[in-house]
């Protein structure tokens, strides 16, 4: 199937279609398999065509001759339709952008990310005080404000996560150190300033160097996590 | 020319034509779409090309149809009337000789109106036939029955200010503080935490020695110092009392010294002040 | 069908298929006009096409591709589509939904908005010699192959009309200038409205620029002239 998606620009210098040759029997069954409103079985097919015309060779004349276009026939159970050929379903897709505000939960991830980097889920659930759903950090994850960067040498050596590039031009941040320190929060009112006084705010950095209780990413990590689909923090089943 | 006769209502009457003797002409109007309609109809029994249609001959027709219809009193449209009149006057001045300075249009010239009329009627519905005969969509062509649907992906374009980190990021990490009473109670040293490290300690200071020093060293999370010194000086108490350790401060709030107590029988016991260290 | 939500990402490998030596364009040329439920115009095609593909020829070269089968692929007006062969339609008398039946007037009105568009309701029952009612207009503007266009810059500015593509559709024509017996009308100058016959014969438009002697519809005429009968100029929108 995957050859079939190559682009290929070709010359075509020769008719692929022998003129005349072709048996109106196939021009018959494309036109009703092209107008039927659902897939036809070879039985309702036969009863249209002229008596004795052999429909079974006839479709799969047809089923070949399309087989390589961007329309094949295909058989559904014991009908037959046109379909478009798989490699193309993405042609069959309108992209639209559509703006969508990060839910709280995600935003509360990725401050602690931006604060914490390198950070674990499990670090993260530890500061939030409740489990991080992994719906929060894909939605993240898709932002591309955050990144796995590595993993931590511990035991089930789990993923961690820091901020992108991205993630400083969203937030129009020259480098992450410009983010708001323990003082400025204080000073902006966006922390009480009678916190105990062991409170602290850490001095984020997104250094992409390693730091020395993280081990590199594997190969297959950060598959794992563009894939929208896939848990992309999974450090008890490596695969 | 046209402008008299449009302005009327099409009800045609809905009565059957009753069969009359008169021999040639049949007064259907019922089947008729309007005056030129007939007209047309009644030209065609012409037998001639529309261009060279004796329009003489046409109104003579048309008169009779409408005079045949009257005596049978059909009532007939308006339109149909009109053209009549209409006609009969056209007749009356075919059939006179045109007055020399004539205004308007000659004679000659209406009925070539009238005739162009007519072949513009016949020539659009000749058209209109051929139209319908066209291989029409659904009669005799067919669009894809079974079309697909363009699915829509949608790529999220996420939004978040600045500010809404920074608040997210300060509202938790405040109400993590605030909200974690008993947490802080963790990390509190138990009494017999502070003995066994005081004891550790004590076993290595022959010497008077500060006790603050030590706890500094010794707590490195300074988020903990207020509960070390606090355990540890109820720690260092009990110690004393049990006549292990020796403790010192000069003045309220100095800092506190101590010692392994020397072997010696008597008892003169260390002074210990009464106020606790923060 | 889930498949066709999947976004793939085709990868441009080697040419290493040569059968059929057939451009890519032509399959997805077919893919999407097979696949969509209206004819779409060349501009709609080329944004889902490879930058730079030559969308014309390609058209071109897939209805030469399909002029022999059972399906063909058509021009209605600047837009393009399959369709069963002409020469089918007694295979497809089972397909036919009930085909609304037009009246003897309707026909005729239609008929002559087609061959004298623009064209306001005076000047077509100046050619019929007879009152068009309301009902024959609403019918036509009810199967969408016509629609009010303009107003005539005469006294009482009467509304226009023309007929639209879903009208070209209909009758399988490529573009006005295919109306059957069109070169004879024009011949014998009987497409001039005015009496007796002119030099100028005017051919009929239907292009949706107005002409000199009309004025641009007003916001309520639309919805005067029945609003499911007015076909949107330009149905994909640009993102």
């Amino acid at each position: 199937m995957a050859s079939l998606a190559e682009k290929r620009i070709v010359e075509v210098d020769e008719p692929s279609e022998t003129v005349g040759a072709r048996p109106e029997e196939l021009r018959l069954l494309e036109a009703l398999l092209f107008a039927a409103a659902e897939p036809l079985d070879q039985a309702a097919l036969a009863k249209r065509l002229p008596e004795g015309a052999d429909v079974k060779a006839a479709l799969e004349q047809l089923q070949a001759d399309y087989a390589l276009r961007g329309v094949n026939l295909v058989r559904i159970g014991s009908k037959w339709a046109f379909r478009t050929a798989n490699d193309l379903s993405w042609l069959m897709t309108r992209e639209t952008t559509e703006t969508r505000r990060l839910s709280r939960a995600a935003i509360e991830v990725l401050a602690i990310i931006a604060y914490h980097q390198p950070v674990t889920r499990a670090e993260i659930e530890d500061i939030r005080g409740v489990v991080t759903s992994k719906g929060t950090l894909d939605v993240l994850l898709e932002t591309g404000w955050i990144r796995p960067r590595g993993r931590r040498k511990t035991p089930g050596r789990p993923l961690t996560f820091g901020t992108t590039e991205s993630f400083l031009s969203q937030f129009s941040l020259e480098a992450l150190g410009d983010l708001p320190g323990l003082d400025e929060l204080k000073g902006t009112g966006l922390l009480d300033s009678r916190l105990p006084t062991g409170f602290a705010v850490p001095a984020p950095s997104d250094d992409p160097a390693l730091r020395e209780d993280e081990d590199p990413l594997e190969p297959g990590d950060l598959d794992l996590a563009l894939a929208p689909a896939v848990e992309p923090e999974n450090p008890e089943n490596p695969e | 020319m046209s402008a008299e006769i449009l302005s009327f209502e099409t009800g045609l009457p809905a009565a059957p034509p009753p069969v009359d003797d008169e021999p040639a002409l049949v007064v259907d109007v019922e089947g008729y779409e309007g005056p030129l309609d007939l007209l047309l109809a009644l030209a065609r029994q012409q037998k001639v090309d529309l261009a060279k249609i004796s329009i003489l001959a046409l109104a003579d027709q048309y008169l009779s149809f409408i005079e045949a219809a009257r005596k049978i009193r059909l009532e007939l449209a308006a339109d149909y009337l009109v053209m009549a009149a209409w006609l009969a006057f056209l007749k009356s001045r075919l059939l006179l000789p045109e007055p020399a300075t004539a205004e308007g249009p000659s004679a000659e010239e209406m009925a070539t109106a009238l005739a162009n009329r007519l072949r513009r009627l016949e020539a659009i519905r000749e058209a209109a036939n051929s139209l319908m005969t066209r291989p029409q969509l659904m009669r005799d062509v067919f669009p894809r029955g079974e079309p697909e649907q363009i699915a829509e992906i949608k790529h999220p374009k996420f939004t978040a200010t600045l500010f809404d980190l920074l608040t997210a990021y300060a509202a938790q990490r405040q109400q993590r503080v605030l909200a974690s009473v008993h947490l802080a109670k963790r990390t509190v040293w138990s009494l017999a935490e502070a003995r066994a490290t005081l004891e550790r300690l004590v076993g290595i200071a022959e010497e008077w020695a500060s006790l603050d020093e030590y706890l500094m060293s010794f707590v490195g999370d300074p988020t903990q110092r207020a509960t070390v010194f606090a355990s540890s000086f109820a720690a260092a108490l009990e110690l004393v009392r049990e006549g292990q350790v020796d403790l010192q401060q000069t003045q309220p709030f100095a800092p506190i010294y101590f010692r392994k107590r020397p072997p010696q029988p008597a008892s003169d016991v260390a002074s210990a002040t009464e106020q606790p260290a923060g």
